[in-house]
């Protein structure tokens, strides 16, 4: 099946290897990507803190492109972007916002198109098929599932799992052989794009996750998200440096572990270009 | 002074003893004075407020009645309020359909607490009524506005498919004893077979217009032992109801549905049932596909155009031509009282005699009586030796149950009938 | 010699008699398949084409549907009467058709035999009955089985007689019919004539002997249980006269009225104490037949039915005399 | 009723100033059936009233129309005036002529004209009124009082000190209800079990209390005065009559490590058990999904070793019946469970505290347990994770009340001086601990509760944040709890080793369906509805029962127990004579006409319709029909407009005297 592809910023930028892993796993799955064209900034966290309406009309914007070629489900793997876009849909319900941001984007905003988050697009493809699928089971990791601020939240915007407790990532990595562990650091903030402006703080975050997750048995990390990647894999050394202690947490990508476990090597999937790439 | 000074307005209202006649005597303690041209009548709850109240208060010459009590959720028995708010709601259409100034008759939640507003409504309806004047629509003559006629398409005798097959099944039923009698359409009329040699008197043609479920009240017949009825899919719908009323019980009879290619009445074009759905036995074969939806005959549209008081003049002359032969009660399966409302004289509900008021009251009460309950069978128009097109009050009661309640008599066994029920969510736009 | 008039005269005549203070009653289209005698509203409103069989009698003109005997007003605790002497007006019934025109007598009789009903003389008095005699008859007629025929003058004042090109013959009965028309007809030499009338449906004396000896018989449970009870046969009977009075309280201005009534209501015969001596439709049906065929030929020596035929016609489960007595021969 | 007299009040000159009351008196005299007609200056005062009583005896009056004020003034006074001179007092009717006429229409000509209308319309009801009796219900003087918690105790015995048998229905192997649990009590701090346990023990032995331990309420039928009430008694596998309560049993059951339902899971009891010491009645239950004997037949050791031969292993579920006119609903509360689903609602628990995953964050009802003295660490505060003694605990106000994300929008009014409460006992066990509290605000209104509060943080030190606590992580096997202090203005992190959370107080499991078998109304939380918050907090809408405690709304004990009597005299009063008077103004079906279609029995809100049959005196059946039970109908009349045959009527609001009425008006 071949399902609307809206990159977003990090993917083609900084975290290209999440897109690289991306592409890997979800080829042998025999899911194409095809990207949206004239596809523009979601305008992310940063957008509304300096105006609503611009963080509204950025998504909005991305819909009605969307829509007018024909995407009926747009995946984007990153949860700043789902977001946002879930966020703009929800928007367009109230009629007059909707002709308001029409008229902004010059294009007939319906927001009728359904957004995925990667873990979405998984049980779209469904747990039980990719199981099956599953050449090399994960005995050796026991990862402690991390889905970041956005991915559940805000709960009545995105509606995905329990914005408190989610369970989701577990069942997948679960169906892939792996272990998983209870901790307590699952929805914490990383920092996120405090990364620029104040590292001490991401340092700080990214300390109290990584070693949270190693005090509950943790040998990795899985994310679904390249800015929380980016806090915790190219941070590590420095928060190591910072607190004097050896962590050495490999953070996978979601679809890295799903990529392993259907038999692809860790070069095809990118994640030799972590940072920290063994215990 | 000119005429509309002289003119005082008398107004009924029957309020609710613990609510609005505690907010009247409230507006009393506060001093808030109001015309004095209200006379309150105090009845334990809204609940207690008969529909015919409102009519009789028209009839002794009220140019206005208000029908106030508690609002929803505050009744003193909980939910005296829900079951007048249904019914008021239902009423009202009926009372538009016959062309009543709607605008003479208010209903309002008037609280123990809202002594102001108990003054402004009677202060603005009195005003309202000062306007209007006299209601001398009420009841008028002399115009003789035109509604299409209803159509029946008289044709010659056909029979249809199923007959001998019906007279098979009858006459077994009845040689086996599963049966003691059937009740069929004959020759010329309705027959009640108890002889299995007889079953031949039985026919199925376009001519079998009778709903047969009416005779299962009868005492005489029920006397017969277990009955067979044939039933039309339309005639059927009757069953759902009396069963819903405990007037009928399934094992208590033996039900043939027969599928039926129109019997040329007023129904039959726009027939929403052509084959039965409920029958014991079905016989027959349905001519045409099963039509959808069941759109409400253009006269009844054209009825509704009018302005009010031209409807009423249009009822007026369709109810004196009425000469209280009760050919409409006696065919109607619904109407199964032993003692009806109209033979009641302590107190005379309705004037039992053919006048236009005692006409007027009798068909508002028999077709009030029937909303939800009424399945569109039509008996009551073809059994009217004046002519009076009955079936126009039952499609107005019918629509309103349906656009305000979503409820079809006949439609659904396991419903909740529609009177004697209520929502907290019913609709009341039209209550202050 | 006879006397004829054009229809178009005959209107005009109509229209200058409801001119001129009269009220006229006679058959008109209702609804495109129901006609009634009803105060006419024009002369154009008299149907004279074709043949339908009002639905209803001329007896609602003379012996009314709801008749005000009187009214009372309750002063303290006195009650003070009300007489209802308001004068009659001359009345005219045009176009009537002999079968209903033959059951005045019958009326007269009733509503005189031991008390003489003053309102129903006064009325009486006061119409004139033109009658027309019938040119065709439908299934239902049987004017024929009780001694009847389609050109029959009882009752009426004056007959009309159809001459075909939209002519009528005027006979006149009595002197009231001939005033009436007051030299408002032609002389001419062609005369009509009452047509044959259809043939007979059943022998009355047969059906007089069985009901005076089958009162037992299983026949009326056989053939009148589906009889529904309603009214329509007693009241759409020319010669059906019984009544009820009714308070009608004071909505209505308290009267006490006269109203039509039928055997085939329960309360016709229901007692005070609950019981009732006809429980049930066929006891009802039985009584019916029994009044009509024997009870009152015995008492006046005439069929209390003109054979119009419209029991059977409006009943809504085919019953009526004429089913009924048919069913009685041919059972 | 043709001898009607009118009485035409001046009150003072309330009515007098702007009604000519003379034109009225003598244009009332002409109304038809009056046979009399005076005015006075003030009918309700005693001459007034005796004017009354003599001229109904002088004139032989059969009907009264006293026009003054509105008859929700005075028309109990003129009908007990009437009666007291012989005459029906259900013949007297008023004519508001004041609240309605003479104080809002200025007009004297306009005025004077509408009183006489309004006293025709009043002379024309009470020309068609009939006398009536009131109804006599009898009474069965029997009490039931379902759950046995401190309030349940106080009514029964309130009502059996009183004389009248009651009948107690506990669902627990023992009474005691949640007060049985607790350690001590606020404000007193005294202990619960010692205030408590006596009065257990009185209920236990009163001779007019009959006690169905281990037993709920299955059915209730009938009406006020005369309730059949079905009790199941659920299978005991003891037969409490032999046994002696000697404790054999549950000392040699091998089966130990069952979680106690009484300690909240904070203890461990065998399958064969007694829930506390102090347990009524002091008599053992099987728990039968725990039983080797009744699970694989195996052991039975408690078999051979019982003495008195009580154990009975082939118990089952037995169905008793009892005859009452009273009940009062006593079914107490259960705390808000911070687990993922709560059973059976839509209520979602505190993901962010944890589900319950973590072992040391307990609710109130369980720290209760651990300090108790008879608790299963015998008063030693123990954490549940490892036993060690917690030096830092966190307790947190409000959760799950007054939050409506959690759907819970209410206050539960305890947990403030139980939260005190708990720091103070915290203290007084660990001297060195040291006590936080995460509060909104602190509702301690009753009496001595401020001063308690007060005396719990300036004495004992108890450290009170203003704030919410917005996560609990458990980090380095100590819980480290994050939450704000918005007097400080700034985020507080308490690394401790035990939490408590003061949970919401919800009504008992089950309230729902007993609130549907009693017929009575509850809200959307499930707490029982009071018939007026005000006027009649302790009566329902049907009449014969009532409530007290927890389960009509969140209070404390002395509020319970208060409530407990309030009800108890309630059942007194209705209880003092054998028979039941009610307004006769109810409806009544006239069975020959009715045409058994029942729209009334489905309309009827207090189901007193129900359907019938009518017979022959030998019992012959003769028709269907709906019949009027007079023990429930309230005279709404509601039966009464929707009865197509008109076969339903309403005594003193008759259609007779209705139609009457408006007729007047012609």
């Amino acid at each position: 099946m071949n399902i609307g592809y809206y990159p977003g910023c990090a993917l083609h930028g900084s975290s290209n290897d999440y897109e690289q892993s991306l592409r890997a796993c979800l080829s042998t799955l025999d899911v194409q990507l095809d990207e949206m064209k004239d596809w523009i900034c979601c305008g992310a966290t940063a957008a509304h803190s300096l105006n609503h309406k611009l963080s509204l009309a950025l998504p909005a914007r991305n819909l009605a492109v969307a829509e007018r070629d024909g995407f009926k489900q747009l995946f984007a793997p990153c949860p700043l972007c789902s977001m946002q876009l879930l966020k703009a849909k929800k928007a367009v319900g109230d009629e007059r916002v909707r002709k308001e941001l029409s008229e902004i984007v010059e294009a007939d905003v319906r927001g009728e198109s359904e957004v995925l988050n990667l873990i979405q697009l998984f049980e779209k493809i469904g747990v039980e098929r990719i199981k099956s699928a599953v050449k090399a089971p994960l005995k050796s990791i026991t990862a402690a599932c991390y889905y970041g601020c956005l991915l559940t939240r805000p709960p009545d915007v995105v509606h995905f799992d329990d914005f408190e407790q989610p369970t989701s990532m577990e069942t997948l990595v679960a169906a892939l052989g792996a272990k998983t562990v209870e901790w307590n650091y699952k929805t914490e903030c990383c920092g996120a794009g405090m990364t620029m402006s104040n590292e001490q703080i991401v340092l700080e975050l990214a300390h109290k996750i990584l070693s949270n997750a190693a005090e509950h048995g943790a040998n990795c990390l899985v994310v679904a998200c390249p800015m929380c990647h980016v806090n915790l894999d190219m941070k590590q050394a420095a928060v190591e440096r910072r607190f004097g202690k050896k962590l050495g947490m490999v953070v996978y990508y979601l679809s890295d572990l799903v990529g392993l476990a259907l038999g692809l090597s860790a070069e095809q999937l990118g994640i030799n270009r972590h940072f920290v790439t063994q215990a | 002074m000119s005429e509309a000074q002289e003119f005082e307005p008398k107004i009924v209202a029957y309020v609710c003893n613990w609510c609005t006649y505690l907010g009247a005597d409230l507006a009393g303690t506060a001093r808030l004075e109001y015309p004095p041209n209200v006379r309150i009548i105090r009845l334990p709850c809204t609940g207690r407020i008969d529909f015919n109240l409102i009519i009789k208060a028209l009839e002794v010459g009220a140019d206005g009645v208000l029908v106030s009590g508690c609002h929803p959720g505050d009744c003193h028995y909980t939910a005296g309020n829900y079951h007048a708010r249904r019914r008021w709601i239902l009423f009202r259409e009926l009372l538009d359909t016959l062309g009543i100034d709607l605008r003479r008759i208010e209903f309002t939640w008037i609280s123990a607490a809202e002594g102001r507003k108990w003054q402004q409504v009677v202060t603005e309806f009195t005003e309202q009524m000062r306007k209007l004047g006299p209601y001398k629509e009420l009841y008028a003559t002399g115009a003789f506005p035109e509604v299409p006629a209803p159509e029946t398409a008289t044709s010659g005798v056909k029979s249809f498919a199923g007959e001998s097959e019906l007279r098979e099944v009858c006459g077994k039923l009845l040689a086996e004893g599963t049966v003691k009698v059937v009740i069929g359409y004959g020759a010329r009329g309705p027959v009640v077979v108890t002889r299995a040699e007889d079953a031949d008197r039985l026919v199925w043609n376009n001519r079998c217009f009778s709903n047969l479920t009416a005779y299962l009240k009868r005492k005489e017949i029920k006397a017969l032992g277990k009955a067979a009825v044939i039933v039309k899919p339309c005639d059927e719908k009757s069953l759902v109801e009396l069963e819903k009323e405990a007037q009928f019980e399934r094992k208590d009879a033996h039900v043939i549905g027969i599928a039926c290619e129109g019997v040329g009445q007023p129904k039959c074009a726009h027939c929403t049932a052509r084959t039965p759905r409920f029958a014991d036995v079905t016989l027959g074969v349905a001519a045409g596909p099963e039509p959808q939806s069941s759109p409400s005959p253009n006269r009844f549209a054209a009825l509704m155009a009018m302005p009010p008081a031209e409807r009423m003049a249009f009822w007026t002359e369709e109810f004196n031509r009425c000469v209280k032969c009760y050919a409409c009660r006696q065919v109607c399966p619904m109407c199964y009282c032993e003692r009806c409302i109209v033979d009641r004289n302590r107190p005379i509900e309705i004037d039992p005699a053919p006048s236009t008021k005692g006409n007027f009251a009798w068909h508002i009460a028999r077709a009030f009586h029937l909303a939800g309950r009424c399945v569109g069978c039509g008996e009551c128009s073809r059994a009217c030796p004046a002519g009076i097109d009955l079936a126009l009050l039952n499609i107005s009661l019918h629509i309103a149950a349906q656009k305000n309640f979503g409820y079809e008599a006949g439609a659904d066994p396991k419903t909740e009938p529609l009177i004697g029920s209520y929502t907290l969510q019913d609709t009341e736009a039209f209550i202050l | 010699m006879s006397e004829i008039i054009s229809q178009s005269a005959l209107r005009a005549l109509a229209a200058e008699w409801i001119a001129g203070g009269k009220s006229v009653a006679g058959p008109a289209r209702v609804k495109p398949d129901l006609v009634l005698y009803r105060m006419l509203r024009s002369g154009d409103d008299l149907l004279l084409e074709g043949f339908q069989r009002p639905s209803n009698s001329i007896k609602d003109f003379l012996f009314p549907k709801a008749e005000k005997l009187y009214g009372y007003k309750i002063r303290g605790n006195s009650i003070e009467l009300i007489e209802n002497d308001s004068p009659e007006p001359a009345q005219v019934i045009i176009a009537a058709r002999p079968c209903d025109a033959a059951a005045l007598p019958i009326l007269d009789h009733v509503f005189n035999w031991d008390f003489h009903d003053e309102f129903y003389n006064r009325r009486r008095a006061a119409t004139t009955v033109v009658t027309l005699a019938c040119s065709a008859y439908d299934e239902n007629c049987f004017c024929t089985s009780v001694g009847l025929d389609p050109g029959s003058e009882r009752g009426s004042d004056a007959i009309l007689f159809e001459l075909g090109d939209g002519q009528y013959e005027v006979r006149y009965v009595t002197e009231k019919g001939r005033a009436l028309f007051n030299a408002k007809t032609e002389k001419s030499e062609r005369t009509g004539k009452g047509i044959a009338g259809p043939e007979k449906k059943f022998d009355a004396q047969a059906v007089r002997a069985f009901v005076t000896t089958h009162f037992e018989d299983p026949f009326w449970n056989e053939h009148a249980l589906t009889c529904i009870g309603c009214g329509t046969c007693a009241f759409s009977c020319p010669a059906c006269h019984c009544f009820d009075i009714v308070d009608a309280g004071p909505a209505a201005g308290n009267a006490r009225v006269k109203t039509w009534d039928s055997c085939q209501f329960s309360t016709f015969t229901a007692h005070a104490s609950g019981h009732n001596p006809r429980p049930a439709q066929p006891a009802r049906q039985r009584q019916r037949i029994l009044h009509k065929f024997a009870i009152y030929p015995e008492k006046f020596g005439e069929i209390l039915c003109t054979g119009c035929g419209n029991c059977t016609r409006n009943c809504p489960v085919g019953l009526g005399v004429l089913n009924v007595a048919t069913e009685i021969n041919h059972g | 009723m043709s001898r009607i007299g009118v009485f035409t009040c001046w009150c003072g000159e309330n009515i007098a100033r702007t009604v000519d009351v003379d034109e009225v008196a003598k244009r009332a005299a002409e109304l038809p059936g009056v046979r009399c007609s005076l005015n006075y200056k003030y009918m309700c005062a005693d001459p007034g009233q005796a004017i009354v009583r003599e001229k109904i005896v002088s004139e032989k009056l059969d009907g009264v129309v006293v026009a003054s004020c509105s008859p929700h003034m005075h028309l109990k006074t003129f009908r007990k005036a009437a009666q007291a001179a012989g005459l029906n007092p259900y013949l007297v009717e008023m004519a508001n002529i004041r609240e309605q006429c003479s104080w809002v229409h200025h007009d004297r000509a306009q005025a004077t004209a509408k009183a006489i209308e309004i006293i025709r319309l009043a002379v024309e009801k009470a020309r068609n009124d009939a006398a009536l009796q009131p109804i006599r219900v009898p009474v069965t003087r029997r009490a039931l009082v379902i759950g046995g918690g401190v309030a349940g105790i106080q009514a029964a015995l309130d009502i059996a000190d009183a004389g009248h048998e009651v009948v107690m229905v506990e669902r627990e192997p023992s009474i005691g209800g949640k007060m049985a649990g607790l350690s001590e009590t606020f404000p007193t701090l005294d202990c619960s079990q010692c205030i408590l346990t006596p009065r257990m023990v009185e209920v236990g032995q009163h001779p007019r209390i009959k006690l169905y331990s281990y037993s709920e309420v299955e059915k209730v039928e009938g009406f006020v005065g005369n309730f059949k009430i079905t009790i199941r008694q659920k299978a005991r596998y003891v037969d409490i009559s032999k046994c002696t309560g000697c404790g054999e049993c549950w000392n040699i059951c091998p089966l130990k490590r069952n979680l106690s339902e009484f300690d909240y899971g904070m203890g461990m009891r065998p399958a064969i058990y007694i829930p506390f010491p102090q347990a009524v009645p002091a008599r053992p239950v099987i728990d039968k999904s725990q039983c080797a004997k009744l699970i694989r037949n195996g052991c039975g050791l408690c078999e051979k070793k019982c003495k008195a031969e009580a154990i009975n292993f082939k118990d089952e579920d037995r169905f008793v019946e009892e005859a009452v006119g009273a009940v009062v609903v006593a079914t107490g509360y259960k705390l808000y469970s911070i687990a993922k689903s709560q059973p059976k609602t839509t209520l979602s628990g505190y993901g962010e505290y944890g589900y319950g995953k973590y072992k040391d964050v307990i609710d109130s009802l369980q720290f209760e347990r651990l300090v108790s003295a008879s608790g299963p660490t015998g008063g030693v505060l123990k954490r549940p994770s490892d036993g060690a003694i917690p030096k830092s605990v966190v307790f947190i106000s409000c959760v799950g009340s007054r939050d409506n994300a959690k759907g819970l929008p209410y206050c539960s009014k305890i947990c403030c001086m139980y939260t005190a409460k708990h720091t103070m006992l915290y203290k007084h066990k660990v001297h060195d601990g040291q006590a936080h509290v995460f509060y909104m605000d602190i509702r301690a209104g009753g009496k001595g509760y401020e001063e308690f509060v007060r005396r719990a943080i300036e004495q004992d030190g108890a450290q009170y944040y203003r704030g919410r606590v917005s996560k609990i992580t458990q980090e380095g096997g100590r819980l480290v709890v994050r939450g704000a202090d918005t007097l400080a203005g700034m985020p507080v992190t308490i690394e401790a080793d035990m939490v408590v959370l003061a949970a919401a107080m919800r009504p008992a499991d089950g309230i729902e369906e007993l609130a549907q078998k009693l017929n009575i109304g509850y809200d959307e939380f499930g707490f029982l509805l009071e018939s007026h918050p005000k006027l009649r907090p302790v009566e329902t809408n049907t009449a014969g029962i009532f409530i007290a405690g927890a389960c009509h709304s969140p209070k404390d004990i002395p509020e319970a127990v208060a409530q407990a009597s309030a009800a108890a005299s309630k059942v007194q009063v209705m209880l003092a004579a054998d028979e039941l008077t009610r307004e006769p103004e109810i409806a009544a079906i006239n069975e020959q006409t009715c045409a058994a279609c029942f729209t009334c029995v489905r309309t009827c809100p207090y189901h007193a319709i129900e359907r019938a049959e009518l017979r022959t005196p030998r019992g012959a059946f003769i028709k269907n029909t709906a019949r009027v039970n007079p023990g429930l109908c309230m005279g709404c009349g509601t039966c009464v407009s929707v009865c197509p045959s008109k076969s339903a009527d309403l005594l003193g609001f008759t259609d007779q005297q209705v139609y009457a009425e408006v007729e007047s008006l012609a």
